[in-house]
C-alpha cells in the first residue's frame, strides 16, 4: 500500500476525495510493483476519471517512458479494462465520471495467454 | 432420441449419475442437452488440457480440437493433459488419444491446422459453441468475428503467470463481442511483459476448468437471455487466490462485428478483406 | 544437489523453464525445494486427479498416492486421471502410471490401503506434507490428528454438488489443526444431505486445482510464520463462480491435539485408544 | 432474497438492526432453499448473536423438525461454521457477539465430499 497526500494539500486543507486505485494483470510494473494504492486526490471541483489520469501520469509514473502504456490519445489505452467499483467505467461515463469517496478504480491489463 | 423411453444406455446412467443428481444441472434433460452438444476448443495448451477431460468427462457428445502445434518439454508443467512420450506428437492427436479413453461415448475430432481466416467458417459452422484456449490478441480477434457471424457463443479465457481472465462473448447473440469489448488491438509493445512472465501450471489450470463449467452452464441453459449480464472474471492465484467478477458493457452499437451497421462479416473475413496480422500489428504476440 | 553448479539437468530447465521465470515462484531456489519435497496425497479421486498432475508436473521431487479404492465408471465424470480402460485397477497404481508417463523426474510412491490409526504413522513419517483429498470426517480428523503429531501441514479440501473448501492446517506447528475448528464431528445425521448431493465435475476439479497451488506455495516458502493467517476458502460453481476467504480462528489452547495440554498424542492414537469410527458416530459418512 | 419484517415491529416504528444472513454449504434447504435473507431484527437492547439465534429459529424455519440441523445445546451445531463478516465468529465474542446495521452473518456446513 502506499499513501500519496501532495504537500500543499496538506498545509493547505483542501478537500480531497480518497480513492482506491488498482493496477492488475501485470500493469503494477510501471508503478513499483505496487498492486494497490491508496490515493488522496486534490479536489477543487468535482473530480472526474479524466483529473484522475491526470494525477496519476503527473504523480505516480516515475518513468515518463512507460506513460505510453498506461495511456493513448489522452485516454486509458487500447487492452486496458477500465473499472469502476468493479464495473466497467463504459457504464459509467467513462472520462466524466465524477470519483466519490470510497471509489475503487481499477485498471486491469488484458491478457493473452493461454 | 430424447423421445425414446431409454435415451441414455444403462452404462452412460451410471457414468454421469453422479452429475445428473446435483440440482443446479438438472436431470436427464440436461444430460441430453451435454449429449446432443457440439463444442469447439480451440487449443490443447494449458486452458484446453483441464477444460477438455472435464467436458469430456461431462458427456459433451461431439467436441472439436483445434491446434496445429507439437507437444513439447516445457508444455508439461502445464498441458498435463499430455505427457512426456508424446512429446513431438500434435497436440490434438494427442489429447484425443486420452480423451477417447476417457469417454467412449464422446465422439473427438481432430483439426490439426492453424486457425485463420480462410478455414474458420468451415470449422465453426458445425458447432454450438466455441472455447478460446489461444494465445495471442490476433487469434482472439478471429474467433470472436467468426463466431458473432456463425452466431455461436464463445467461453474465451486467458492467463500470464500466476493470473487469468474469463468472459462469455456474443451469449444468445445479444452479449458483447471481443470488438465489443477492445474496439481497437493493444499496441504490440505492451504485450511484450507477458512474452517473459511464464506462467504457472495449476494456475492457468484453474482457470481451463472455469472454463469447462462456464460451458456447462451455456449447453444446459443455466444463462438465460434474461438471466446473462456481461461479465468478466478476473483470478489471480498468489498471494492468495482471489476471483472477481466485473460488470461489463453490453453490446455496442458502432461494433464493426455485432453492432447495427457490421463490417466485418463473412464475406469480408473469408475474402482476406480483414486483416488480422497488420490489424494485430506483429506476430510477437504468440507469447505464452 | 544445491550446492552442485547444476543442480538440474538441462532437460529439468526445459521443463521448468516457464514455471521458474514467473516471479512469484522464485527461480531456481524454488525449483529446488520443489525437487527435494515429499509431498502425501491421501485419495486420487475428485480432488487428488487435477491435485497429482500438476503437483508432478511442477517438479515435486516425491509424491505419495494413499488409495484403497478402485476406479469405477461412475467416477470417471470428476475423476478424470483415470479412464474407462482402467475400471477395476486400484487408482493408486492407475494415477502412478499416468503421471510416471507425465514427468518421469518425479518418484511416485503407491500406498493401496485404507487409512487408518495403525498405519498412518508409518506413512506420513516419510512426507513434508500432506494433501486431505478424501471424503469422510473420520479420515480428516485422523489426517490433522497424525500429522500434528508428526508436525507437518495438511492442505485440507472438500466439495459437494457445485461448492467447494479448502484450508490449510498445522502450518509450521503454529497454524490451528482440524480439531481447532471442529471440537466436535458433526452429527452423522447432518451429513445425508451431502450423500444425495452428487457432484459437478469441473466443480471439485477446481478446488483440487486450488490444492495444488496452496500446496506450492507451502513448499517454496511464499506462505511464513509472519504472513500466513488462518482460512478457510469457499468456492461456489453456481450460479456465478465466486470464491471467498473467510478469516479463522487460531490454534486453540484447549485443542485436544493442537493445544496446551494435548491427549491425542501418537501413543494414543497408535494404541487405539482414540476411537475414530465411534467419534464420528457412523460409517455413513462416506458419501463422495 | 427474502425480506422479513415483523408486522408489530412495522407498527410500533421500533428500532430495528439490518442485517443480512447467508446459509451456505447446503444449509439452505431448510430455509426454503433461499441463501441469501435480509432481516430487520427487532432491537430493544443491544441484539446479539444469542438473540439472532433465537429470531432466526422462531421466524425463519418452517418445519420445527429442522432446528436440530441447526442448532444443538443452544448454539450453532457441531459442523457448521459461524462467520461474523467473513471472520470465524470465535474472534469476534460467538454468542455475545452485538450485531450492527450491515452485518454481514453466514452460515456454512462443512463439506465432506472429494
Ligand atoms: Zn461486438
Ligand atoms: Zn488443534
Amino acid at each position: 500500500m502506499n499513501e500519496l497526500i501532495s504537500k500543499d494539500i496538506k498545509r493547505n486543507k483542501t478537500r480531497m476525495v480518497k480513492i482506491k486505485v488498482e493496477f492488475l494483470g501485470g500493469l503494477d510494473v510501471i508503478f513499483n510493483k505496487e498492486r494497490v494504492h491508496n490515493l488522496n486526490v486534490p479536489k477543487e471541483d468535482p473530480v472526474t476519471m479524466a483529473d484522475l489520469l491526470d494525477f496519476i501520469v503527473e504523480t505516480m509514473i516515475a518513468n515518463k517512458k512507460d506513460v505510453e502504456v498506461f495511456l493513448e490519445n489522452g485516454t486509458v489505452r487500447p487492452g486496458i479494462i477500465t473499472l469502476i467499483n468493479d464495473t466497467d467505467w463504459e457504464l459509467e461515463g467513462e472520462l466524466e465520471y465524477v470519483l466519490e469517496d470510497g471509489d475503487i478504480i481499477s485498471f486491469t491489463s488484458t491478457l493473452h495467454g493461454g | 432420441t430424447s423421445d425414446s423411453p431409454h435415451p441414455l444406455s444403462l452404462e452412460e446412467y451410471r457414468r454421469y449419475g453422479r452429475q445428473m443428481i446435483v440440482e443446479d444441472i438438472g436431470g436427464l434433460k440436461s444430460q441430453l442437452k451435454l449429449k446432443a452438444a457440439k463444442v469447439l476448443v480451440i487449443g490443447a495448451g494449458g486452458l484446453g488440457c483441464p477444460a477438455l477431460p472435464y467436458l469430456t468427462g461431462a458427456g459433451v457428445g461431439t467436441i472439436g480440437i483445434v491446434d496445429n502445434d507439437v507437444v513439447d518439454t516445457s508444455n508439461l508443467h502445464r498441458q498435463v493433459l499430455h505427457d512426456s512420450t508424446k512429446v513431438g506428437m500434435l497436440k490434438c492427436e494427442s489429447a484425443k488419444q486420452v480423451l477417447n479413453k476417457l469417454n467412449p461415448h464422446v465422439e473427438i475430432v481432430t483439426y490439426p491446422v492453424r486457425l485463420d481466416y480462410s478455414n474458420a467458417f468451415e470449422i465453426f459452422e458445425k458447432y454450438d459453441c466455441v472455447l478460446d484456449c489461444t494465445d495471442t490478441p490476433l487469434t482472439r480477434y478471429l474467433i470472436s468475428d467468426v463466431a458473432v457471424n456463425v452466431g455461436i457463443p464463445v467461453v474465451s479465457a486467458s492467463g500470464v503467470g500466476t493470473e487469468g481472465q474469463l468472459t462469455i462473448l456474443n451469449f444468445q447473440n445479444e452479449g458483447p463481442c471481443y470488438r465489443c469489448f477492445f474496439p481497437t488491438p493493444p499496441p504490440p509493445t505492451s504485450v511484450s511483459s507477458c512474452s517473459e512472465g511464464g506462467v504457472i501450471g495449476p494456475c492457468i489450470g484453474l482457470v481451463g476448468t472455469m472454463m469447462a463449467i462456464e460451458t456447462i452452464k451455456v449447453i444446459i441453459g443455466s444463462y438465460t437471455s434474461e438471466n446473462f449480464k456481461p461479465f468478466l472474471m478476473m483470478y489471480s492465484g498468489f498471494p492468495q487466490q482471489t476471483l472477481r467478477t466485473f460488470k461489463m458493457r453490453g453490446r455496442q452499437s458502432k461494433c464493426l462485428t455485432c453492432g447495427d451497421h457490421p463490417t466485418i462479416n463473412k464475406e469480408a473475413i473469408q475474402s482476406g478483406s480483414i486483416n488480422y496480422e497488420l490489424f494485430c500489428g506483429s506476430r510477437n504476440y504468440n507469447v505464452c
